[in-house]
């Protein structure tokens, strides 16, 4: 597991323990009682069988204690999900443009670039298009997924929680180079970031301000 | 469900045809009339329910399916439900804001 | 369950010496209507596409064991998956069980002399075989076959220069031998069935055919209007899922999905119905829960039918769409849940015999509960979002996929060989094979899981050099398994040639296929059986005991 | 596996029941396969509402119409064809059966000369014209293009059925006592018909 390098990857992961920790222990109990039994029962040992034909309390129980379990998943996955749609209205917006097969990013006041750099701990939206075919804009360490369509707006927001490089990948399938689709988040302390700024705008001619967030 | 064999045929008279036939045609009508006014928003869902009401003679008279086993009914609900579940869920998705 | 007074010595010609035609040679087998017939050719046609697509597995396998090019290019790669997807889905798992143990025993398990309409069920064939030779033709045409994904996910499938169309065809004309397979089945199991055999008398794996008849029937004609839609779409310009003349790409995945979802259904249901046949055969003993197993196989033919969606939660769907549909989905695992319980149960206090198709049933278990449970970590939204389109997906499919229903499929293999061909294979060699098969298996895709939570996105030529352990120990699984399986179909073809011949029973098997001859003569029965009791009567091994014989 | 060996008469089961159950099961089939692009058309519609109604100003209802009272027509002298048979009449069913496939006829002249006019006024799939326009429009006229053009198909079908059965009439192979053929023919007319009834208000009448 990574550690926690943005704002969802401890929920995720925490719903994730909790399904496969659940899933282990009936997993081995299923296996254990299946071995066992074959070697218990076996024909040498157990020749007579005894005809059961069911038993209605443990339909019940075993219908309604996953049922149970089940609600409590579904219950943590979709309080996560509402997080990945709660974009904040002061995010930093993002528009991100992808085409076969790399990626552009664009800031508020039209600086372009193909490496994603932003500032640590700050909320940061991600407006997604294509060009061309479906994409989709996936930064594993941040737990973050959102597929990339042509007519279509779709969007996405993170927030880092550590300084570093991070990978972005295509996920959808686009074609020839789908596994080369890869860019970077490049997460930088603010004073950092606003210098980079700054720097990347004034050689691209444009005014290196972070223009005001309108939603 | 009843699976014994049901081979007496029932015989629907010409007239009765016809009866559903000229029904049919006065249900044309009036959907083409009702589409002339123009109920807005609810124009689609009486033209639906118009349409509703055609098939559901056509089922039963002309497709024999009054005269037919449970059973067919039965399959024809499943059927019907089944689609009406497909384009319900669908619309999950589309009739609420993405 | 009913006994037939039939002449015990007296060995009648089978279904293999006489045809129900006046042809002789190739002519009887592909001009027979004689149901058994039709699902041998299914069987042998079907397990030809079965090792092509088991070479390209072998393929993809190979070329990522290591980072880079290993000995192919992109394109031969994302063509290659291509073909696997398509082969092993239209062409092997979809039929595999329906198509080759149905039609071979549904008839004879509910007592009937064939299927209702045996023409119908000859053209299904013909369907199968001209939809599989359109999908090679496309593979052999210029331009190179289709590299899509067996999704044709729009807008990528209008805009390549591949061969899209032949694949598009082939999956339009697979469907439609699905449906009519699936008539066949709804109609012959209302009328055919044999006196006193009531619904609750039916064997298990007759539910779970009747089941997956309804969801290839209703849900089968989407995937193929769909797939015409994309075939119009391409050849005369049409405007209904291209984003440049408007459409909406995500219409074309609801369609897609609506079908295919249910279709994960129509693949594991009735492996499910041979699991419930094989666990109370080898523990002698009645299944536990009847009537739970059967209503789970409605009910997860129901509710499969409501969930294809959870296949799209990184599509930007509503936020209803997304409650509705991961809810749904965490329900309809309650019934596989249950089916998995009472399979274990009828293990208890049993007699058992641990023969191969027991030993592939249990590995259908271990394999199909890992299967579910990944299958509750996608479908949990916040963790599906993350797992989405990663190679966990892959794993999670293939558990289901192949380590239930080709797992399935083997336990069928084994378990009806010798009625079908009236010899046996060799048990150890088949054991082995098992293990091996197992052993590999597991390791091809167990490492998948954890590069997939690492981050390890599906359908890729190439990865990070990080990921290179999974997939360096996942290669060398797939030699193992392939390893297994060679052992395995070798030992059946030579159990086949040259095996001992078996009697009438070898399992002790209470349904009625086990009453008729080895191998069944054309039509089954001479005389229509009468049927008294539930298909998994096994007291007269406990009264046995009792009156201490 | 040799095959030499004597051949078996294979005994033909006769059930009526079943093989309307057979073709009921067949006609679900069709239903949903046309489900389908219902779907696609009101997902279409919801999406687009405006542009489909600009577009469907461009079909001619009068056309429509005609065809529908067409349909609904043969759709009852299918049926008809049913009870004279049971009645004995067999020249009078395959009468019933001609007028049927007349009308199929008549509908498809008519379609033929729908189609022309619009293509005629560049309205088809890929023309200029059609580019032009707004997306729901193009969505719009892509729809009625293979929506009808599915149900002309199906029409066609229907009439070989009828000629099959026509055939079968002659040979005395469907007769007063077993004439389930015609049945099932007679519903595969009906689903044409079915799915007519909604295609007509759902294109030609959404002014």
């Amino acid at each position: 597991m990574f550690t926690s390098s943005s704002n969802f990857t401890n929920d995720v992961d925490a719903l994730f323990v909790y399904i496969t920790a659940l899933s282990l222990i009936v997993l081995i109990g299923i296996t254990v009682a299946m071995i066992y039994f074959v070697i218990r029962y076996s024909r040498k040992r157990n020749p007579v069988p005894k005809n059961i034909e069911g038993n209605l309390t443990l339909e019940i129980l075993w219908t309604g204690i996953p049922l149970l379990l089940f609600i409590s998943m579904f219950y943590f996955g979709w309080v996560g999900y509402k997080d990945m749609r709660a974009i904040p209205d002061d995010a930093l917006q993002i528009k991100v443009t992808a085409r076969m097969w790399q990626w552009s990013f664009e800031y508020p006041n039209g600086l372009k670039t193909d490496t994603l750099y932003v500032p640590v701990s700050k909320p940061v939206r991600v407006d997604l298009h294509s060009m061309d075919v479906n994409h989709a804009f996936f930064i594993p360490a941040f737990r973050v997924k959102k597929d990339v369509y042509p007519n279509k707006k779709n969007d996405a927001w993170f927030q880092s929680e550590k300084v570093g490089r991070y990978d972005i990948a295509c996920a959808e399938y686009c074609g020839l180079n789908h596994s080369y689709m890869y860019s970077a988040v490049h997460i930088m302390e603010q004073k950092a970031f606003d210098q980079w700024f700054a720097d990347a705008s004034k050689k691209a001619n444009l005014e290196p301000k972070l223009v005001a967030q309108t939603k | 469900m009843s699976d014994h064999h049901h081979q007496e045929a029932h015989v629907i008279e010409y007239g009765k045809y016809i009866f559903i036939w000229l029904a049919l045609l006065a249900f044309t009508g009036i959907t083409v009339t009702a589409a002339g006014i123009g109920l807005g928003n609810w124009t689609v869902v009486v033209a639906l329910l118009i349409a509703s009401t055609k098939s559901w003679f056509v089922l039963n008279y002309f497709m024999h399916l009054k005269y037919e086993d449970r059973v067919f009914k039965l399959f024809i609900a499943v059927a019907f439900i089944t689609f009406a579940i497909f384009i319900t869920f669908t619309f999950w998705d589309y009739s609420f804001t993405r | 369950m009913a006994h037939v007074a039939m002449p015990v010595d007296k060995i009648e010609p089978s279904y293999l010496e006489v045809t129900t035609n006046t042809h002789k040679g190739l002519l009887g087998w592909i001009l027979s209507v004689d149901h058994k017939r039709i699902g041998l050719l299914y069987l042998y046609t079907m397990l030809a596409f079965f090792f092509v697509a088991v070479g390209f597995g072998f393929m993809i396998r190979l070329e990522l064991i290591s980072p880079g090019k290993t000995f192919i290019d992109a394109q031969t790669y994302n063509q290659f998956f291509t073909l696997h997807g398509i082969i092993m889905i239209f062409l092997f798992i979809i039929p595999g069980l329906p198509a080759v143990f149905g039609n071979f025993f549904l008839p004879i398990m509910i007592g009937a002399k064939d299927v209702i309409f045996p023409r119908v069920n000859l053209l299904s064939w013909y369907l199968f075989i001209t939809g599989g030779l359109v999908a090679v033709a496309g593979w052999l045409l210029p331009g190179g076959s289709a590299d899509t994904g067996w999704m044709f996910y729009v807008p990528y499938s209008v805009r390549t220069t591949t061969n899209v169309l032949p694949a598009l065809t082939a999956a339009f004309l697979l469907g439609f031998s699905s449906i009519l397979t699936g008539i066949n089945f709804i109609t012959t199991i209302h009328r055919m069935r044999a006196p006193g055999m009531s619904w609750f008398r039916l064997p298990l794996f007759i539910w779970s055919l009747y089941a997956t008849a309804w969801v290839q029937v209703l849900a089968t004609p989407i995937i193929g209007i769909t797939l015409a839609l994309v075939i119009i779409e391409r050849t005369l310009g049409v405007g209904i899922f291209d984003p440049v003349l408007g459409g909406d790409p995500v219409l074309y995945q609801h369609l897609f999905w609506i079908y295919s979802h249910p279709a994960v259904y129509i693949m594991i249901l009735p492996a499910m119905g041979i699991v419930s046949e094989i666990i109370p055969v080898f523990a002698r003993r009645t299944i536990f829960g009847y009537k739970f197993i059967a209503f789970s196989s409605i009910a997860i033919a129901f509710f499969g039918s409501l969930v294809w969606a959870h296949h799209m939660f990184t599509a930007g769907m509503s936020d209803t769409a997304m409650f509705v549909f991961s809810f749904i989905t965490f329900i309809v695992s309650i019934p596989s849940a249950i089916k998995v319980f009472n399979w274990v149960s009828t293990l208890y206090k049993g007699s058992i015999q641990a023969d191969p198709p027991l030993l592939y049933v249990l590995s259908f278990i271990f394999q199909f509960s890992i299967g579910g449970f990944t299958g509750l970590m996608l479908g949990a939204l916040s963790v599906n979002i993350h797992l989405q389109d990663t190679s966990f997906v892959v794993a999670h499919f293939h558990y289901v996929m192949f380590g239930g229903t080709g797992f399935g499929i083997f336990a069928a293999m084994h378990y009806w060989f010798p009625k079908m061909f009236g010899r046996m294979y060799n048990m150890k060699v088949a054991t082995w094979a098992w293990a091996i098969v197992t052993f590999g298996y597991n390791l091809l895709y167990f490492p998948m899981f954890i590069m997939g939570y690492l981050g390890m996105p599906r359908r890729y030529y190439d990865y990070l050099p990080e990921f290179q352990p999974y997939h360096f120990a996942s290669t060398i699984g797939s030699w193992i398994l392939i390893l297994g399986l060679i052992i395995m179909f070798t030992n059946l073809f030579v159990g086949m040639r040259r095996g001992a011949k078996t009697p009438k029973n070898p399992w002790g098997g209470e349904t009625l296929e086990w009453t008729t001859q080895t191998p069944p003569i054309v039509e089954n029965f001479h005389e229509v059986p009468t049927v008294t009791t539930g298909p998994y009567d096994y007291s007269e091994y406990e009264v046995a005991k009792k009156e201490g014989t | 596996m040799s095959s030499s060996a004597p051949t078996a008469v294979h005994h033909v089961h006769r059930d009526d029941y079943g093989s309307r159950m057979g073709m009921w099961l067949f006609l679900f089939t069709e239903l949903v396969l046309f489900g389908g692009l219902f779907i696609v058309y009101s997902v279409y519609r919801f999406t687009h509402q405006q542009e489909f109604h600009i577009a469907a100003q461009e079909l001619n209802t009068t056309i429509g119409l005609i065809n529908t009272i067409i349909l609904l027509t043969s759709s009852m002298t299918a049926a008809m064809s049913i009870t004279a048979m049971q009645k004995g009449n067999v020249r009078f069913a395959k009468g019933l059966v001609w007028v049927t496939i007349m009308f199929a006829f008549a509908f498809m002249v008519n379609k033929y000369f729908e189609w022309s006019a619009k293509i005629h006024h560049g309205i088809y799939p890929g023309s200029k014209e059609l580019l032009n326009k707004p997306e729901g429009e193009i969505l719009y006229f892509g729809l009625y293009y293979v929506m009808t053009g599915l149900h002309a198909l199906h029409v066609i079908v229907g009439v070989v059925f009828f000629l099959f059965i026509l055939r079968h009439i002659g040979q005395g192979k469907v007769h007063q006592t077993q004439y389930v053929r015609l049945e099932n023919a007679a519903l595969y007319w009906h689903l044409v018909d079915l799915i007519w009834i909604f295609l007509f208000p759902l294109f030609y009448l959404i002014h």
